[in-house]
């Protein structure tokens, strides 16, 4: 019975720090005839296993041979007339990959560690005496949150609430101005009157909902009307 | 009963997301240091008052309190106006998931009218809109030609500032993200089919694969 | 320092359910104990030391530990397996080995664009990616300049709490390159036994492996 881990290699890079370590290979001096071989002998035994090879090993076949070829050549020079070493890109990308390989074993040492500790696990009986106050403070947000609040938002927009907001056209908000609007230019003005034109039960709702928003601002104030069943709205100066 | 099971018993206490009953406690406790251990509910009760004694001597500002379903740790009233302090700082945490959503559909959506960003989000967004206009996130644009010419909203230079952002188009699209996101789960499933051709086959030859380091990991 | 701010950070960090930075613990004492309080971070931090010190005294199964720049709660870990048994927290998965290479190429380089962490690994990386941003140890943190203007991703605080780190300059450092190819324990070793033993079984079952094109050597 063999132990082996075929998911072992994370991409071609690795593959072939595997072959230089196995073949205890120089690598700023890496025999690319060899190691060629051997990459393409690990897709071939893919290709029998009737295993589909990613592209990241297809395109690094593809380099180690054009490397192969380059080699054959006659050696290119840099400005400074020295000789380029065809082999220098991949020798670099693989210093580098080997690098980070190695932080990620310490990595997962620190996340082992990590996982024999615990936090507090339960707050429901601290005593807090203040009671919140309802500021918001943006803490901690990226773009990342901004576009998954987006498509969350997208998502679960509500389709009925919609139609009506749609039908009638009309908000608080608006309707606030419109009375503070009416208010300043007739100085006061009866309920009836600033509905009067008011065809849907909604809106002239909405309107008085505003009203009594104004009236929690300190904005408008009211006064019972002469006539019966109605009153007379006023803006309040400074308010 | 053992002197070093008062702090295996705090730790349970401590760490539990639940009151803890002793129950709980002692099948921690058996599972670990044997079914033979000898410890019963009146022990944790002890084990709980002496290190409550501990906690009194040593000035601790927790102490572990009883209630119905079991044990859990708690900080002492005293402690209560400091504490409050945290729970509203917790709570503007919380309340800031609502200003980034008002926030993303402004930043997506701008020019964008309240009415709109309220069909959208279908709550009211009054007080999420005045304070992302104090914290001058956003501003408003002008009025939509629609009825009751509504005010139109738009993100501010502070908003791109606060992003890292050099204009608003720089805006990951959303497309982008699901793009991302599309691509994974193809290449995720592709592997995923490889591995399982490549164990079957394995196992036809009779090699077995051991994926011990790995078989807990997730990708 | 007046000796009673002991108690009163100790109650602050335990209340805390994410880690708490020394200027929250000093902004909340302030804002009880009046602005002119006399206390500054490095008060905290001695504070957080004595605090330590009796928790060490007392066999407390917990302490105060500096993760994700601020003071945390958190159990010694001989408790572990205790808690470990009882609790489903920390029964989650390990990240695989892609999955960790990726964030620390993304930790070191940060803040990185996808195809600079595709250059380094060789690999299509769209699902590490995602995966990581889904779990918040990455996150965007704006564009590039560069052709194409490319996301750049950088670590969060999520990345600090899971590898019990304080802060970024914490991370360990990258060994020298040099240093790197000197080493003769590296981590191939073990695969360099596993590999030799698939290779000798496939050859007897006579999978031949086709070199037949590429076995003309320039070297």
């Amino acid at each position: 019975m063999y132990k082996i881990k075929l998911n072992t290699f994370e991409g071609p890079l690795d593959l072939l720090l595997f072959f230089i370590r196995r073949d205890e290979l120089d690598i700023y001096n890496i025999p690319i005839s060899k190691i060629t071989k051997d990459f393409i002998g690990y897709l071939d035994l893919l290709e029998q296993l009737d295993l589909e090879i990613a592209g990241d090993f297809l395109l690094m076949a593809a380099t180690l041979m054009q490397i192969k070829v380059r080699m054959l050549l006659p050696k290119e020079k840099n400005e400074e007339g020295e000789e380029i070493d065809p082999r220098a890109d991949l020798v670099n990308a693989l210093i580098e990959y080997k690098r980070y390989k190695e932080m990620s074993e310490e990595f997962s040492y620190l996340e082992g560690k990590q996982r024999s500790v615990f936090y507090r696990g339960n707050f429901e009986k601290d005593e807090a005496e203040t009671k919140p106050e309802l500021d918001v403070l943006l803490k901690n947000i990226s773009i990342y949150d901004l576009i998954k609040a987006f498509q969350k938002a997208m998502m679960e927009k509500p389709k009925e609430v919609v139609h009506e907001v749609e039908r009638l056209n009309v908000s608080i908000e608006e309707q606030i101005d419109f009375i503070m609007e009416k208010t300043k230019s007739t100085g006061r003005i009866n309920f009836i009157n600033l509905v009067k034109g008011m065809y849907e039960k909604l809106r002239i709702i909405v309107t008085f909902i505003a009203m009594l928003e104004l009236i929690k601002m300190g904005k408008i104030g009211l006064e019972e009307s002469p006539n019966f069943n109605d009153f007379e709205i006023y803006a309040i100066e400074n308010g | 009963m053992d002197k070093i099971y008062n702090s295996i018993i705090e730790a349970l206490i401590f760490a539990s997301e639940e009151p803890i009953p002793a129950s709980e406690i002692i099948k921690g406790i058996k599972e670990i240091d044997g079914e033979d251990t000898k410890i019963t509910p009146n022990d944790v009760e002890k084990s709980v008052e002496e290190l409550n004694q501990k906690f009194e001597k040593e000035e601790n500002s927790f102490h572990i309190i009883k209630i119905a379903n079991g044990y859990l740790f708690a900080t002492k009233s005293e402690y209560a106006k400091y504490i409050g302090y945290l729970s509203t700082e917790k709570t503007k945490r919380r309340l800031s998931q609502a200003a980034v959503e008002t926030l993303a559909i402004i930043a997506y959506k701008q020019p964008i009218t309240k009415p709109e960003i309220e069909t959208i989000r279908g709550v009211n967004s009054d007080y999420m809109i005045n304070t992302l206009l104090e914290k001058k996130l956003i501003t408003i644009k002008g009025r939509a030609d629609s009825l009751g010419r509504p005010l139109i909203y738009g993100t501010t230079d502070e908003f791109l500032m606060y992003f890292g952002l050099n204009k608003i188009s720089d805006l990951p699209k959303p497309r982008e993200i699901e793009e991302i996101m599309k691509d994974a789960d193809f290449l995720e499933q592709k592997r995923k089919i490889m591995m399982n051709e490549i164990e079957e086959k394995l196992e036809e030859d009779t090699i077995t694969v051991n994926t011990s380091d790995h078989d807990s990991s997730i990708e």
